[in-house]
């Protein structure tokens, strides 16, 4: 689209940068494939996959059983060989199913054997709730992954970050896991066309401020940004600062953040309790023990299962209410 | 994979068979209507056009036994005995509904019913089967569990084991595959090197029939087989229905998908379960076209009241509802 | 045993602990039943179940193929019917393979079906590395089950609190998971002959001090007392807290501990990074931060799976000595 | 199963197919021995009484095609051309090892020789070996691999999920089942209900066939047969080799367990699968008893030069060593 000044911005889908880096990759490597449930001949549920068949034919992008297990395993035994394979669990409940071939496995096989499998693996995935699936269909998992060293974990909060962060993840020789938000499937954002790299490890500040600074990932990012705005009306200036890659995460952009606004905010959708929130929290507490003036506080689901009724979801998922409540909160102190 | 007549079945039971598929054809079709409005939140996986399966194995059930299900699960609680009321309630996300609106349609469940939930995640369903048939049989009854499942959950992991345990153990078991030839949008051939699940039966030692799931008699008088053999104690049997979703993997629409033809759907739809079975029973004297349609009108009444049922009740409360049965409070 | 004044003491292992809390519950009570891999005419890989089989039959002590799944499904489902099972899952690497029956359906169902289902079932399984068994036999997951709303989780210390817990746990109407760390079996304790209850969700102050709380779960305690002597040697006092059930948690206890002596050490054996640790030093710094006279500090393993031989495990893993330098790094702060 | 005889099988074949189970057995034996000094530390599962299985298997295959192993793995490595003193160093947890000393037994490796592991976890090498076998087939290569797992792993989910897999797939991969009658301390009839893994081929659309496995020569034809068929592009198939472990399920107590009796363990050892090729051999004027045992010199000479090797090699450094190797630090 064009805005009045003429210059040309691209602006695309979550979904569509998911599809597009996709697209690039394959045409730039021929050790590249894709395996999945349904990303094949129909392209994938959430039709992130569309068109990927059809371009790049069954053999490189291969419609699997329902086997999780085995689905992992065929990445790994690939990836070993030496291809590069995205393997795709539909929705992020199902990393469940093959928790084993991901962190026993897949995690644990180059430390094993003493350095020598490489293991260029991308796990691809949607998690979180909102859109009333309830509660084997709304997972958000990452506080596990990042507990299992020899995995590297995204969660872009944007198009444009999910389109490089995959495009990282799938040129890293380390199996990777790249986590779409179901919910922001249809979000849209100004994306490049050609493949570009997001960093791993490279925390953003989204927003400069110094009041409070809020530490918010995936779909929270977009919460806080909303927060950040009613904040503004009410003379409270936040910054935010996306983590974008959790595993290696940038605690260094973290705590100077922190070291200047001298109050902290942790955002995420899973529960608080062992969330990746208590991580970060602690990470922050060590390393900017005395630029602390309150308590560093977590914005996070209660501790349930995700409800099925729109009506109890709403009020279980945190939105931007919560976390400018928890802004005013630490202020007040 | 001969159509079996009704010659033999007593009519009670013929006109329960009837029954217990107009149930589900009426609620289905009917959620679907209200979902395509926008009235139902969530996933939703019809069960239209596989009616034979779940009536025909649910008939061969006692009230006191139970079935574990799928993420397909409607059918098998309406053939269970589920309350329309409570189940649309549920779809909804209603305090009314079987599970307060926590579960919605992959989790609907009743245990009062033996009905031990429909289930998110493909498999799943199968090891809590073998649970609960370990339990039947630890008690020393002669209770017995019927899992359903589809072709494509035989792929998964779960399936396996939980079929070996069951025969291991020999426990009182059924498994019934609903075979509709799709796992989502995927054929069964492109991901499974063999044409029958029910080969599968022999990898585990148990008994595995092919029946004609659009056959209700078929699908009956095959599960009466296996649940007896279970009652009498001798271990557990699986039974391929060949049946097929009329509607799409999720939501409403029928024809115009492109990983199936419309042809297909089309020929499968000629042999609808309830239509096949209606024919039989007025040729047979059983049941006339006018009391059938005496049923349809019934039934279609009833789920239109659950309907308002649904739309009149409370939506679940948050600040009392949201952080509650998380945990039983009850110690011993 | 007697000590000199005659008052006689009974000691015991915390394998025999285990063992005879399972006979005298399945003598209790016969909708309690055992089942897992060679834990019935076996007795279990580490004999944990000796004579169970022989004195309560086949029936109740069931041997099982080698199908976690189908072994955490075999008491979801038994327990749904009302029978409060024990299954066992040899390892606690072997919870991975399980994961989806343990966190999507034992975890979940009350809660997905409105509160009806009531699931009293029981996991045990053993944790913990030390005994060069690598990689994959020497898991110690507990802070990913503290994240699944629905378990309940502990982690016993010594024989007293294993016997005292597990009976807590089958007697409990909720899914619980008790695990025994490994290089523990053979140590030894005092233990009362009967059944008896040690509550779930209440921390132990395990020794009283005034300059630092060390909070250590598990294997960690005793590292943690070894330490305490060598520090009262050099005159620093520690107080020790061992919450001993992890979810629920005893905060109040713990939060009351670093109000006392505004210095905190937490420990456990897992990697530090999305540890347990995280979730105990964020809950800490939430409720005691005006209490706090230094960062909470944490004590685990360093970022890598745990590796065979044992001139590296021995490092690998967190000791008395770590715990020390640990407590002394907050004092010198 | 009748024995097969070494007749039409080239001698060269014949005395490597002797040479690698002398070579098994002795690593093992010796490996045994110095454990039971306490000189290995972590578990021990030896494959003594096995060896023709991988000896007849890996002869079948190229150095290029790939293995996948079990917790039971040194056989396997040893058969696909594992170096003695690489593996008794990794037993022994010192820096020259296979693996630095960071795997030990169970997860003794060489991805060189195509080796991608012994692993921990039961039945998790099999989906590991699809991935391998998905990839010989993408680069239109003729390469073959073969899984190898025990009766016991045929009853968890990975298993299942991998052989479908392979099947739907078509994938060069062979199945090779090491029944030796017992997972741990539980007999294989206690678990399932069926006597022959074989029989769960039929499952998945592959061929499976039971062959004698103290009979290392009936283990290579039927792995010839399959490999051929794979590298052929016709897909999958499962051998099944019906064998015993001579020692427990893990250390070195042979006799004396009450899970098994003496009677068995001797009927078994009385089959003991070297003497048996090496009584056909000299029969056959192929092999005599002396130059038999000169292989047996041989090798076990080579065996303590190996744990002479390890003895005075250096351990893992942990200041160097602990924290490498977690992460591949190249990108692209
Ligand atoms: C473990 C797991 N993997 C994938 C899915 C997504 N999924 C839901 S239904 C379905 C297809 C199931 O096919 P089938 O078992 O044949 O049942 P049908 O839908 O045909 O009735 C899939 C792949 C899931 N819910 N759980
Ligand atoms: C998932 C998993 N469950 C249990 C174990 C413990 N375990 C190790 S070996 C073994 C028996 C395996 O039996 P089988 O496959 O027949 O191999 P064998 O030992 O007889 O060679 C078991 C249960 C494990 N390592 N992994
Ligand atoms: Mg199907
Ligand atoms: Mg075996």
């Amino acid at each position: 689209m064009s805005d009045a000044n003429g210059d040309s911005r691209r602006i695309i889908t979550y979904n569509q940068a998911f599809n597009e880096a996709l697209h690039g990759l394959l045409a730039e490597d021929p050790d590249i494939f894709v395996a999945g449930e349904d990303v094949g001949r129909y392209g994938g549920v959430f039709q992130s996959f569309a068109g990927l068949n059809k371009a790049f034919g069954d053999e490189r992008v291969v419609d699997t059983p329902i086997a999780e297990q085995a689905i992992v395993g065929l990445g790994i035994g690939a990836a070993a060989m030496g291809l590069r394979p995205i393997v795709d669990l539909m929705f992020m409940d199902f990393v469940m199913v093959a928790m084993d071939q991901i962190a026993n496995q897949a995690a644990k096989m180059k430390y094993m054997f003493g350095g020598k499998a490489t293991l260029p693996l991308t796990i691809t995935t949607t998690g979180g709730a909102g859109l009333g699936a309830a509660a084997q269909h709304s997972a958000s998992l990452e506080a596990w992954l990042i507990h299992v060293p020899g995995l590297k974990v995204v969660f872009p909060s944007n198009p444009y970050d999910l389109k490089g962060l995959l495009v990282s993840c799938v040129r890293d020789d380390n199996p990777t896991i790249v986590t779409l938000h179901k919910a922001m499937l249809g979000s849209k954002g100004e994306v490049p066309e050609g493949l570009y790299e997001v960093p791993l490890g490279e925390a953003e500040v989204v927003r400069e401020g110094s009041d409070a600074t809020v530490v918010a990932i995936g779909r929270m990012v977009g919460f806080a940004e909303e927060a950040a705005e009613t904040l503004a009306g009410e003379g409270i200036e936040i910054e935010i600062v996306d983590p974008r890659s959790l595993l290696p995460f940038d605690t260094a952009t973290v705590v100077a953040s922190a070291k200047k606004t001298n109050r902290i905010v942790v955002v995420h959708e899973a529960v608080r309790s062992g969330g990746i929130g208590a991580e970060i929290a602690a990470r922050i507490q060590e390393e900017a023990f005395d630029y602390l003036d309150a308590p560093i506080g977590r914005v996070a689901a209660p501790f349930s299962p995700v409800p099925f009724s729109p009506a109890l979801e709403r009020e279980y998922l945190p939105d931007a209410a919560d976390i400018a409540d928890a802004v005013r909160a630490t202020l007040d102190r | 994979m001969a159509t079996k007549t009704e010659a033999g079945i007593p009519k009670p039971v013929l006109l329960d068979l009837h029954r217990r598929m107009v149930r589900i054809r009426h609620l289905e079709e009917n959620l679907g209507r209200i979902a395509s409005e926008g009235r139902v939140p969530g996933f939703l996986h019809l069960y239209v056009g596989e009616e034979a399966v779940a009536a025909g194995g649910c008939a061969a059930l006692r009230d006191e036994d139970q079935i574990t299900s799928t993420h397909r699960g409607h059918g098998h609680l309406v053939a269970k005995g589920g309350d329309f009321e409570r189940m649309m309630a549920e779809f909804m996300g209603k305090a009314t509904g079987y599970c307060k609106g926590k579960g919605g349609s992959m989790h609907v469940s009743d245990l009062d019913l033996g009905m031990l939930g429909a289930n998110g995640i493909v498999g799943a369903g199968v090891p809590i089967a073998v649970g609960a048939a370990f339990a039947n049989k630890y008690r020393g009854t002669d209770l017995v569990t019927m899992a359903f499942f589809g072709d494509g959950s035989t792929n998964i992991g779960a399936f396996h084991e939980a079929a070996n345990m069951a025969c291991a153990l020999g426990l009182p078991l059924v498994f019934m595959c609903e075979n509709n030839e799709y796992a989502e949008y995927t054929a069964r051939e492109r991901v499974m090197a063999i044409t029958d699940v029910a080969d599968r039966a022999v990898a585990y030692g148990m008994p595995g029939v092919v029946v004609d799931g659009m056959d209700v008699v078929a699908v009956y008088e095959a599960a009466v087989e296996a649940v007896e053999r279970a009652r009498r104690g001798e271990g557990p049997s699986m039974i391929e229905a060949k049946t097929y979703r009329f509607y799409d993997h999720a939501g409403v629409q029928g024809l115009g998908r492109t990983y199936r033809s419309d042809d297909e759907v089309e020929r499968w739809r000629a042999r609808d379960p309830i239509e096949l079975f209606e024919a039989q029973l007025s040729k047979a004297r059983v049941l006339s076209k006018a009391a059938a349609k005496k049923v349809h009108d019934e039934v279609a009444a009833e789920v239109l009241e659950a309907i308002e049922f649904a739309e009149q009740s409370p939506l679940p409360d948050p600040a009392t509802d949201l952080l509650t049965d998380v945990y039983t409070e009850t110690g011993r």
